[in-house]
């Protein structure tokens, strides 16, 4: 546990405490500074999402139980790669279409790093296609990473993780090329997609592959559900990285975000009943359509 | 430690920039700026230096498949000729492409837009439009292979997917006049309930996820050892 | 029985490739007019344009672009050519940024015929008697969406001070005399995204224009909330709606049906593909699904 | 049968996509690999025409197709400040410097983040919010004082219909929130919420999918009447 000690978490919440105080002090105005009133609410539930975030990563970091329900398709990332071991095919990894401006890349790339940690440690051969240019230099490093921390460096080659072509369409037909002709045994579809999302799943599902698929595009979901064998529903992607490396204070972090929607379900619930039967109560302010 | 502190630090930084200007008004930088959203002007400069920093990272795509394409070509791998249709038509197109980005606001070189344009209706629309028409042909085999009452959800899912297909079909419809009514009200309400509640979760795990990385402590993006 | 549902079930997925390739091709090389069932919805937009009195003027905005023609294109050709022979008078417009503009020109010369205003080619062929600038012009594209809506309401000039081929709009009679939304009888938006809302929560709220709308399929149930809270008095759902429309358009008007079947393309002949195409696959689903129940009772036996 | 050339290498390409239905062969390869090609060179001319040469070059460097005296008669203190986003390139490119290639990290990690900051922000005002606010108006927007003023007076009744579709509502948006809680085991009272929040989402996915079939073969339509008639002419 140790290996947070020297990580940004203390100076980050302490800046967040600070950005409390602050605030009610500068919602005065003085010289131009001030709150903006049309974000209040984002202000508001901004410093509650972080302090409940950051207290429940200290107390998971103090040895708190964690328990997180089974996440199914997380738990076949192992198994799939252990099919490709088996029938020496490669694992193929598509970390989505989109750069890492976009969290769902992000969320993927922290999956690619098991996933590479795994292949290196099976000496599995593995392909990472990209379609974004700085999505394509962040995998590079991660792989690289995942490929030392699994004491194999001499597996990782520049070939790994290679970049294709910048349009949605021309990478689809080109994944699907190396879908058909390669045959990967397991086929990752992790990211955010658009409408390639169903030509790649169901390209992949005709060479018999283990598809699993991620995303939080709620268009794109229902096209993954019908063709992979596994699939990460929105928040399921952004839990998978805390889920797989099963770290405390990540576990934390899952755990302080299930806090907030226990708080926002209730919010709802008690905010429905207000609303209907006192109409024109003081939460009016906050019911108008802005 | 320098190699490793300094990222995280510019991530912490350049991620309190937006937030800040979302959340409070900053001082009047300039005189004609009295409403005073002195970080929001920042924040929106910032904005445009990561568009064109996103821009310069072509490059990097652009130099690693001349790589990897050039080493199939040279020992002769398995597939090489299409490697060299691939640079082929990649310098081609860049060829004109530039030439005409850099000559089309002077038009002095109209036949470089002309020969740009010409490859643009020839090859790049036609190819685009086909592929996205594949989806006709996918849609239908994959709704044969999983549509099958394996089990109760099974059934639901199947049972949603043909209400709406019967519902456009002019003698269903004839025979039981309240499905396109049905079919509305499946859109409007439950469908439309199950995207919310997915959308309000994934934007928590989103808002979670990012503030994982601004603290420091998801760092997969950046290769570095939890320990480093 | 089962055997044939067996072979049935696990048919290659090729076949069913073919039989979708072929639902595509044959209906567009020969009509089939399959059976069609106006819904409300398109009903309110024929009968609101068979009740206005002749010389009345309708405004005509194209908010889609070339990527969903084949959804919206047959709408346009209809609705243009039932006002033209209704004897009523059509301002277009296009607010859709990438491609409206020639969306626009190319519809209205297909239904009125080829126009060239700058040397005095005015007359329709279609529809002779009718000229360019007195019974139907185009003021081309104007970006700015809500913006630009709100101030046509003031002064449709200031927005489009020439119209498409570069004439002052004072030169035209029609487009002269349109000043603002009170001068049409109602508007009618072409739309596959938001543009089409706008018209509804936006010109007809304020202005209280009436407003119909022919979208996409993919957006029409959004559209169906305007249509049911009453903000659009008319509304065609895709190509489905464009079939129901072009149905009824062709039932009184035989030069119309004439013009529609020459077409290459129309509303008939895509609603055909699009009905033999479901018609398969919910085929294949109930034969997926009598194939895998038969198995597995049979498994169980 | 159509004269022009660009019509011919069209048709071609869309009959070398289309063989990939019935299988992997030479001439599907060879428009995937030109496709790729073809789609790199377009995007690097949209990357110059839309980025560089207007929002770098001109101001920048004061060069350039896009620079004119007019547009750019002085120096402005923000055109200067364009010199940040080209070093940031530059360390971007650091990459190919084996001994400074680790600097390369810094331009990701900017980048990363700014748009987690933003991307925060987002979530919480853009979608949390909203939505929340929107769930909890369901049966506050029946009441009279709050029907909309455009439904005239004797109709400002809301049906049973109405009530009972909001309540669905209601139950399926909390349902899928439960259903996809990671503190619970599925079992007992959060087990059959959730279960009935998988319902929902069946629902949705099964509905969502039916739907957008027409669209998918409405693109399928515009190829086939692009080879039809602009290749062949049979129309």
């Amino acid at each position: 546990m140790e290996s947070y000690r020297g990580s940004l978490a203390r100076p980050g919440a302490a800046l967040l405490w600070l950005a409390l105080t602050a605030a009610p002090a500068a919602a005065q105005g003085g010289s131009g500074w001030g709150i903006r009133e049309e974000n209040v609410s984002a202000l508001v539930l901004f410093i509650v999402f972080s302090i409940v975030i950051v207290v429940s990563i200290r107390l998971a970091r103090m040895g708190r139980p964690l328990f997180v329900r089974r996440i199914a398709g997380l738990n076949a990332v192992e198994e799939a790669i252990g099919r490709s071991t088996e029938l020496g095919r490669k694992v193929l990894y598509v970390p989505g279409i989109m750069s890492i401006d976009e969290v769902q890349t992000l969320a993927s790339l922290a999956v690619l790093k098991h996933v590479a940690k795994h292949t290196a440690e099976y000496g599995t051969p593995l392909d990472v296609p990209n379609k974004d240019p700085l999505t394509f230099a962040a995998a590079r490093e991660t792989v690289k990473e995942a490929y030392l921390e699994a004491g194999r460096p001499d597996l990782f080659s520049d070939d790994i993780v290679h970049y294709i072509t910048y349009d949605q369409f021309a990478y689809t037909a080109a994944v699907s090329g190396i879908m058909v002709r390669e045959k990967p045994a397991a086929n990752f579809l992790v990211g955010s997609f658009y409408a390639e999302s169903l030509l790649l799943a169901e390209a992949g599902q005709g060479t018999g592959a283990i598809q699993i698929a991620g995303t939080a595009e709620v268009a794109q979901i229902p096209f993954f559900v019908v063709t992979c064998d596994y699939t990460l529903i929105g928040e399921e992607l952004y839990a998978a990285s805390a889920y797989l490396s099963r770290e405390p204070v990540m576990l934390g972090s899952v755990k302080g975000q299930d806090f907030v929607k226990l708080m926002l379900l209730a919010w709802i619930v008690i905010g429905l009943l207000i609303a209907t039967f006192f109409g024109n109560l003081a939460l009016q302010g906050w019911l108008q359509p802005q | 430690m320098f190699r490793k502190r300094i990222p995280l630090l510019l991530t912490f930084i350049a991620g309190m920039l937006p937030i800040l200007s979302f959340l409070f008004r900053g001082p009047a930088l300039r005189d004609e700026d009295p409403t005073g959203n002195g970080i929001l002007h920042v924040s929106d400069t910032f904005e445009r230096w990561m568009v064109i920093l996103a821009a310069a990272a072509l490059l990097l795509g652009v130099v690693n498949v001349f790589q990897v394409n050039l080493r199939k070509i040279s020992n002769r791998a398995q597939g090489w000729p299409y490697a060299l249709v691939f640079l082929l038509a990649l310098t081609i197109t860049g060829f004109f492409g530039l030439w005409d980005a850099f000559s089309r606001a002077s038009n002095t070189a109209w036949y470089a837009h002309a020969a740009y344009n010409w490859i643009v209706e020839a090859g790049f629309k036609p190819l685009q439009a086909t592929m996205f028409s594949l989806l006709a042909f996918y849609v239908a085999s994959a709704a044969f292979r999983a549509f099958r009452v394996r089990n109760v959800e099974a059934a639901i899912l199947l049972a949603a997917a043909l209400l709406i297909m019967l519902g456009v079909n002019p003698y269903v419809v004839r025979a039981l006049p309240f499905l396109p009514d049905l079919t509305q009200w499946t859109l409007n309400i439950p469908n439309a309930a199950a995207q919310r509640g997915i959308i309000i979760g994934a934007a928590l795990g989103a808002a979670s996820m990012a503030l994982r990385i601004l603290i420091g402590i998801e760092r997969s993006y950046l290769g570095l050892q939890k320990g480093e | 029985m089962t055997a044939l549902f067996q072979r049935l079930m696990n048919i290659d997925r090729r076949w069913l490739y073919l039989l979708v390739g072929l639902a595509a091709v044959i209906p567009i090389l020969l009509p089939l007019n399959l059976p069609v069932n106006v819904a409300q919805s398109v009903q309110d937009l024929y009968d609101r344009v068979e009740s206005l009195p002749a010389g009345s003027v309708v405004l005509a905005s194209f908010d889609y672009g070339p990527s969903t023609g084949p959804e919206n294109d047959p709408m346009a050709d209809a609705f243009l050519r039932h006002c033209l022979a209704r004897d009523l008078k059509v301002l277009c417009i296009a607010l859709y940024p990438l491609g409206g503009v020639t969306e626009g020109a190319e519809e209205l010369q297909r239904a009125v015929g080829p126009l060239d205003p700058a040397n005095g080619v005015l007359e329709s062929t279609a529809f002779p008697g009718k000229f360019y600038g007195r019974d139907f012009v185009y003021l081309g594209y104007k970006d700015g969406g809500q913006a630009t809506m709100r101030q046509m309401g003031e002064n449709v000039h200031a927005v489009f001070p020439r119209e498409y081929y570069q004439a002052p709009v004072t030169d035209y009679e029609l487009s002269n005399q349109v000043r603002g939304y009170g001068d049409v009888s109602f508007v009618m938006s072409f739309a596959t995204g938001i543009i089409g809302e706008w018209w509804a929560n936006l010109v007809n709220a304020q202005y209280g224009t009436p407003v119909a709308v022919g979208c996409t399929a993919v957006s029409a149930p959004k559209y169906f909330a305007y249509y049911k809270a009453g903000q659009m008095f008319a509304l065609l759902p895709g190509l489905k709606g464009a079939a129901e429309y072009e149905y009824l358009v062709k039932q009184k008007y035989g030069q119309i049906a004439e013009a529609t079947a020459a077409d290459v393309y129309n509303a008939g002949k895509g609603w055909d593909v699009q009905s033999i195409v479901y018609t398969i696959i919910t085929l294949f689903i109930v034969i997926g699904n009598v194939g895998f129940l038969l198995e597995r009772r049979q498994r169980r036996s | 049968m159509a004269s022009e050339l660009w019509v011919w290498v069209g048709a071609l390409f869309t009959l070398c996509i289309l063989s990939f239905l019935y299988k992997d062969n030479p001439f599907f390869r060879f428009a995937e690999s030109a496709f790729g090609g073809i789609s790199m060179g377009y995007y690097i001319n949209l990357t110059f025409r839309n980025t560089f040469v207007p929002n770098l070059i001109a101001p920048l460097f004061h060069a350039g197709p896009a620079y004119s005296a007019a547009t750019y008669p002085t120096r402005e203190p923000e055109h200067w400040l364009l010199i940040a986003p080209f070093l940031l390139a530059l360390v971007l490119y650091s990459r190919y410097v084996p001994k400074i290639a680790w600097m390369s990290r810094f331009a990701l990690a900017v980048y990363v983040g700014y748009y987690a900051g933003l991307n925060m922000m987002q979530k919480l005002q853009g979608e949390v919010l909203p939505q929340s606010a929107d769930t909890i108006r369901s049966f506050w927007r029946f009441l009279p004082e709050r029907l909309p003023i455009w439904l005239d007076a004797q109709t400002r009744t809301v049906s049973w219909g109405e009530w009972i579709s909001s309540l669905v509502f209601v139950i399926g948006v909390l349902a899928v929130l439960v259903y996809f809680f990671f503190s619970a085991e599925h079992k007992g009272v959060v087990g059959g919420v959730g279960r009935l929040g998988i319902w929902f989402l069946m629902i949705s996915f099964g509905a969502a999918f039916g739907y957008t079939i027409m669209g998918r073969v409405s693109i399928l339509i515009g190829r086939v009447i692009f080879l039809v008639d602009d290749w062949l002419g049979l129309g």
